[in-house]
């Protein structure tokens, strides 16, 4: 489905149900300050949407995490949530942290969503839209139209999807996608991972020294979702408001890394906000890779049941000395 | 160690270290009688490295490729594919086919099944 | 009998102990009289499984050149399983520090039985070693936190020299 | 701030020979919120001790750090010694300056440096301890045994003699268990029912034993001392408190072909039915899938013969809820099924049987009255093979990877009371290995050998077929002649693996007790605490903890009700206070934490939790039970928030080491 039939299928849907009464409000995208600043928003009647409710190819913003605090409120909330953005929910079931019955989920499908710093890098400025043509993105921009191939706009993690299956709704607009998660998507850890760890260090320091510690990652992450964050928590020792050390910043990642390995969906969030355009993924998705290597493939947000392979184990696990011997021979 | 019990070992993908000498191969073996070495015996020998002693043995050729012995095997140790390596080992040693093309016309006889023939050529040559 | 480089460098070590097996298996050692270099110091935990990574890091932060958990070997954990925790999250939390380019031989895991007190002296003394050819932790230490930093001759490799 | 002491023993000369210890002393002395630093001999002497309660005194100590040998040498005894100054006991802190210190190096200079890093790491640590109260439970004195076989008898009666009220459920309508099925017992030859009924009597008559048979535990909250336990009793559609067990009614059903479980379906019951003359409680029970009356409402003979009015078609399952200190798991064991092993033939011929139908066959109250009969024509069998390990020491795939234990004594006595009985019988037994560890065990085979003559042949069995004449051809390996055997047999029997009985699983996870890939309970410690389980309060008595034979499940049953009656003598149970908390305010009710917890300590609960902006919301958060949790900390590292602590080796604690070490 186009963009434009899946959102004419959404503002449809959306108002019936606010209308039968099977939900008070509606979770979507506005448009921000420039067209493609799209933000995420909660509608309360059928104007509220016609006047704001957004739907194209810059609405990759994942929602499920406004889910947490929006399934507390009274009411039923609607949510379309993409193939990722999916996982990312079925995550938060899993760990309780979204109140099932207050949502009513709309798996909507997707074909991947437009990256503006690509397009940005392309040369193209002054963006005011964005439409589909075949395989090709009309950009609509303040000194008129731009076409551009599909895949030199899509973002990276559009471009290595990991799957096109909603592993949970509660109705679908259109068919279900395939799940054919692109194996692709570890390519790059596994370039790093060939690295001498000289190379790899100088690699990270470049891409770390770079942070400035505004938290967005985090912020947007639907895996981090602590009520109280271990960086904001003077007891836990490692508190920091900023990065004021190369240590302090590898420390932030690492610790931020290994707290959403086994949990993390690898929906991409914290690499498309990150203001310094560090790629912040490569860090969630070398543990993705090692779980699926050492503990067999795991997809958090894939089951709702599924144990995180960090609170789970088998007799045979590989010892840690594997990580010693690894690239030695 | 032993170049030729690694071979075996390697070919067959059998850990001969898993028997524990029961000895149900060679019961369920139709062959048993045929042959010099029996299944369990295989297994043993390879285990203690003297494949030779086997590679000259008349059992190589005995053994059906039923597989029976694989299928009772309570240890997974899988007995006939421990014969089949050793045959092989054997067989692929200069001069080691065990049939030759010329002798098959001998062998037609119409009452044997062509597919035999055509087996027993791809079991016991090169 | 610590480890001494020529440039006179002594590591420090942090050891990692479960009460019911490693940290008996080094009071074992200490009972047989088996030396290992006094630069490695015990910390006593319930069991490996309540060493958080961030253990690891902190004791990088302030200064340890190498890092190092002994636990129950798999199978005996004093709680049944703490340990195969354990296993799982060192294998990624090691894998992670090797994948940010920080010397992989800097932590260990070890499975160190209430008897095996030889194997205790001699993994520690091993260790000791490797992380005294290894040289001083400058990858993943806090500067500020370094007081021989400098004469240690550390510099933060960043380079921007911002390091107070 | 801290008052801290410190306090370093020379431990003669074991310390103060490699550690300058009036250096360490005098370094100590001078760390922050240190007030007092002193040395002795022997810290853990009588006049060492109150030179510390002198000083806990004299300086309002609120925390002590001892520089001496390792904590887990004499922790106990200076946390005793701080507790009778009037010092809580968890504000002591060792540092191990004798085993992890003097004993192993050599250079005094460098030693004491060691000793003072040491005592700076425990002088911070101290620094963060607070003081910890363990928690008190109370014990409801009543134990709970699950499972009515030997093991769950001799465990019950042994509670029950103690004085302690007990309560034995068992699924099946009478107690006995396997033990009841069996003719005799190795190497004593004791008829099994003569040994077993008195004990099921007793059982019956004694007054703090209630027998709740037909029954399966529902569901089990609660933990160590406190268990609450739904019972399910199963409907019998008789009135226990009416029948007489007069059998009258077993007599005159109509229904008259159903497989009688007890005989292994080797003859036929009615469908209401006493399970053996000796059952305990000896009451009937209707069998809901045979009985006419309950499937189409046509009969109600039973009703009619009764004199008692016991029998009651509308009786329906009712629930007993309990409390209880204690529980027993003695659910033990089955015979796996070998039908799966095609090659024996067990479900292509009668007359190839498991050595528990062998059992039934040779007793007097089985289906054949006691004379060995082949099933299939009811004639006297003149060779008999037995094969050993069916479906024991295979790979996961092909059956069980243990040695069932019990086959190779109970076959060597069904060969040698065959041979006895019938001199003319041919007995061969083909074994891999004859285990025969145990009291009289290896001279009671070697008689079957020697004294009976039974064919002991050194190899397996790979093929049983059945033939036209009925007999049964058995082709079999002889690895010490090096031969193929081809033996005529009359009957086989099968030394069939035995495995946990079915329901363990389940009840495991009832009881959150663990369990190992073969579904038998796991012990607490495989040599030093086998008859408990990991989690507190859950005992372990025979079959269901691994295979054993009588006198061995025995032993165990006895063993567990010591263990049992150790615990329900107690009035109070003082936890470790070493253990996790939760802190509510940054719990995000994950459930990583309850993931990891082996003990099943963590449970949820929605709380209202008032906002800053006055309003009130609902969160689900973890709650640690204290007298559950065992401190491993597991779930401290599991939980992503930092929510979860461990008292004793806090964050903080732990951390604030690692800063004294590293700088």
């Amino acid at each position: 489905m186009r963009y434009d039939e899946i959102f004419a299928a959404m503002l449809k849907r959306a108002k019936e149900l606010l209308a039968d009464g099977t939900v008070n409000r509606v979770i979507g995208w506005k448009r921000g300050e420039f067209s493609y600043d799209v933000t995420p928003a909660v509608f309360e009647t059928p104007e509220e949407l016609d006047a704001g409710f957004v739907y194209d190819a810059f609405c990759g913003a994942n929602v499920s995490k406004y889910l947490i605090r929006e399934s507390e409120k009274p009411g039923r909330i609607l949510c379309f949530l993409k193939p990722c953005d999916s996982f990312s929910f079925n995550q938060l079931l899993t760990e309780h942290r979204i109140r099932r019955e207050n949502v009513y989920a709309v798996g909507i499908p997707c074909e991947g969503m437009a990256d503006v710093k690509r397009i940005r890098a392309a040369g193209i400025d002054g963006i005011t839209g964005i439409r589909e043509e075949g395989e090709r993105f009309i950009v609509s921009t303040l000194y008129g139209e731009e076409s551009m191939d599909r895949r030199e706009a899509l973002a990276e993690r559009c471009l290595c999807c990991k799957s096109k299956r909603h592993p949970v709704f509660d109705e679908l607009i259109g068919d279900e996608g395939e799940d054919a998660p692109d194996d692709a998507r570890f390519a790059e850890v596994a370039r790093l991972e060939t690295m001498t760890a000289e190379e790899r260090f100088d690699f990270w320091r470049g891409e770390l020294s770079r942070c400035i510690r505004c938290n967005a990652c985090r912020n947007v992450c639907p895996a981090c979702t602590c009520e109280n964050c271990v960086f904001d928590n003077p007891a836990s020792g490692i508190s920091q408001k900023a990065a004021a050390d190369s240590f302090e910043e590898s420390m932030y990642h690492i610790i931020r890394a290994f707290h959403v390995a086994g949990r993390c969906t690898d929906c991409g969030e914290c690499s498309r906000v990150c203001p310094e355009n560090i790629p912040l993924h490569l860090l969630n998705r070398k543990f993705i890779k090692d779980i699926d290597e050492l503990y067999g493939a795991y997809r958090a947000g894939d089951k709702a049941d599924a144990r995180n392979p960090l609170v789970n184990f088998t007799e045979g696990d590989a010892e840690a000395r594997i990580v010693h011997e690894r690239g030695k021979a | 160690m032993n170049d030729l019990k690694d071979r075996v070992l390697r070919m067959s993908g059998s850990a001969v270290v898993k028997c524990m000498r029961c000895g149900k191969c060679s019961a369920t073996c139709p062959s048993y009688d045929e042959m010099e070495y029996h299944p369990h015996e295989f297994v043993y020998i390879v285990e203690r490295g003297d494949v030779e002693k086997l590679l000259s043995s008349e059992s190589l050729y005995k053994c059906l490729t039923c597989f029976a012995c694989v299928e009772r095997c309570p240890r997974g140790v899988e007995p006939a594919k421990v014969v089949e390596a050793v045959r092989l080992v054997a067989e692929r040693q200069q001069g080691g086919n065990r049939l030759k093309p010329d002798e098959i016309p001998a062998l037609c006889d119409p009452d044997l099944p062509g597919q035999a023939i055509a087996t027993a050529f791809r079991k016991y040559a090169k | 009998m610590q480890v001494k480089e020529a440039t006179g460098f002594v590591p420090t070590i942090v050891a990692f102990c479960c009460n019911w097996c490693s940290y008996a298996g080094a009071d074992l050692s200490g009972t047989n009289r088996l030396s290992y270099p006094a630069n490695v110091k015990i910390i006593r935990v319930p069991c490996s499984c309540r060493v958080n990574p961030i253990f690891f890091l902190r004791a990088f932060q302030r200064g340890a050149d190498g890092v190092i958990l002994c636990g129950c070997h798999p199978g005996d954990c004093h709680y049944t399983t703490g340990n195969y925790y354990t296993r799982r999250r060192m294998t990624l939390l090691f894998s992670m520090l090797d994948y940010l380019g920080i010397e992989r031989n800097r932590t260990r895991v070890e499975w160190v039985s209430a008897a095996e007190g030889q194997k205790f002296a001699e993994t520690m003394r091993s260790f000791a070693e490797e992380i005294a050819a290894l040289g001083p932790n400058r990858r993943l230490a806090d500067l500020r936190c370094r007081k021989d930093a400098e004469e240690a001759g550390i510099t933060d490799e960043r380079g921007s020299g911002d390091a107070v | 701030m801290q008052k801290i002491g410190v306090f370093v023993c020379h431990c003669g000369t074991n310390i103060a020979a490699t550690v300058d210890v009036k250096a360490v002393a005098e370094a100590l002395g001078r760390e922050p919120s240190v007030v007092v630093s002193q040395d002795y001999t022997y810290m853990c002497s009588e006049s060492g001790q109150n030179l510390i309660k002198d000083s806990i005194r004299d300086y309002g100590l609120t925390g002590v750090v001892i520089c001496s040998c390792s904590p887990r040498m004499h922790e106990n005894t200076f946390r005793k010694a701080a507790a009778q100054a009037g010092l809580n006991p968890y504000m002591v802190e060792i540092a191990n300056i004798r085993e992890q210190c003097s004993w192993i190096h050599k250079d005094k200079a460098e030693a004491t440096e060691k000793a003072i890093i040491l005592g700076r790491a425990a002088i911070a640590k101290v620094q963060l301890n607070t003081p910890l109260i363990a928690g008190e439970s109370s014990v409801t004195k009543r134990a709970l045994v699950i499972g009515g076989g030997i093991a769950g008898i001799q465990t019950a009666l042994d509670i029950a003699e103690a004085g302690f009220p007990v309560d034995i459920v068992e699924q099946k309508p009478t107690i006995g268990g396997k033990m009841a099925q069996l003719d005799k017992t190795f190497p004593t030859l004791d008829c099994s029912a003569c040994i077993l009924t008195p004990k099921m009597v007793e059982c019956a008559q004694n007054e703090n034993i209630r027998i709740l048979s037909y029954s399966e535990v529902e569901s089990v909250s609660g933990f160590v001392g406190n268990f609450t336990v739904k019972i399910r009793r199963k409907a019998r559609y008789v009135d226990e408190t009416k029948c007489t067990g007069c059998g009258l009614c077993t007599e005159k059903c109509p229904v008259k072909k159903v497989p009688n479980e007890f005989n292994l379906g080797m003859d036929n019951r009615r469908a209401i039915y006493i399970p053996f003359a000796q059952a305990v409680p000896k009451i009937a029970v209707i069998d809901a899938d045979y009985c006419n009356m309950l499937k189409n409402g046509k009969c109600g003979v039973c009703s009619k013969v009764c004199t008692a009015g016991a029998v009651d078609y509308k009786q329906t399952d009712t629930f007993v809820e309990e409390k209880y200190g204690a529980i027993v798991a003695a659910t033990g064991y089955e015979i796996s099924d070998v039908s799966r092993y095609d090659e024996y033939a067990y479900s292509q011929s009668k007359d190839v049987i498991t050595s528990l139908e062998f059992e039934r066959l040779t007793n007097a109250a089985g289906p054949t009255g006691g004379t060995l009969l082949r099933p299939s024509d009811g004639k006297h069998p003149h060779t008999i093979v037995f094969i050993q390990c069916v479906g024991s020491r295979c790979t996961p795939e092909k059956g069980k990877p243990y040695c069932s234990k019990i086959c190779c004594m109970y076959t060597a006595k069904h060969a040698m009371l065959t041979r006895e009985k019938y001199p003319d019988t041919d007995v061969y037994v083909f074994y891999i290995d004859v285990r025969t560890p145990g009291k009289n065990f290896d001279e009671f085979y070697r008689r079957a050998v020697e004294e009976f003559g039974v064919h002991y042949i050194k190899g397996a069995v790979g093929k049983v077929a059945p033939r036209a004449d009925g007999t049964l051809e058995v082709q079999a390996s002889d690895l010490i002649m090096n031969e193929q055997l081809h033996i005529s047999a009359d009957l086989v029997v099968l030394a069939a693996a035995i495995e946990p009985s079915k329901s363990a699983r389940s009840l495991a996870t009832l009881l959150t007790a663990s369990m190992d890939t073969n579904d038998f309970f796991t012990e607490a410690h495989p040599k030093l605490r086998p008859v408990e389980s990991p989690t507190a309060g859950v005992f372990l008595s025979g079959m269901c903890q691994g295979p054993k034979d009588i006198p061995e499940t025995v032993s165990q049953a006895s063993a567990c009700a010591a263990k049992v009656i150790g615990l329900l003598s107690k009035n109070k149970l003082t936890g470790n206070p070493c253990v996790a908390h939760s802190d509510e305010l940054m719990c995000n009710g994950c459930s990583n934490c309850a993931n990891v917890c082996p003990y099943g300590a963590i449970t949820y609960s929605d709380k209202e939790f008032r906002m800053p902006d006055r309003t009130t919301k609902t969160r689900r958060v973890a709650w640690v039970n204290p007298a559950v949790c065992q401190g491993c900390g597991a779930c401290t590292v599991a939980c992503p928030s930092g929510a979860m602590d461990l008292s004793g080796f806090s964050n903080s604690q732990i951390m604030a080491e690692v800063d004294a070490i590293c700088k």
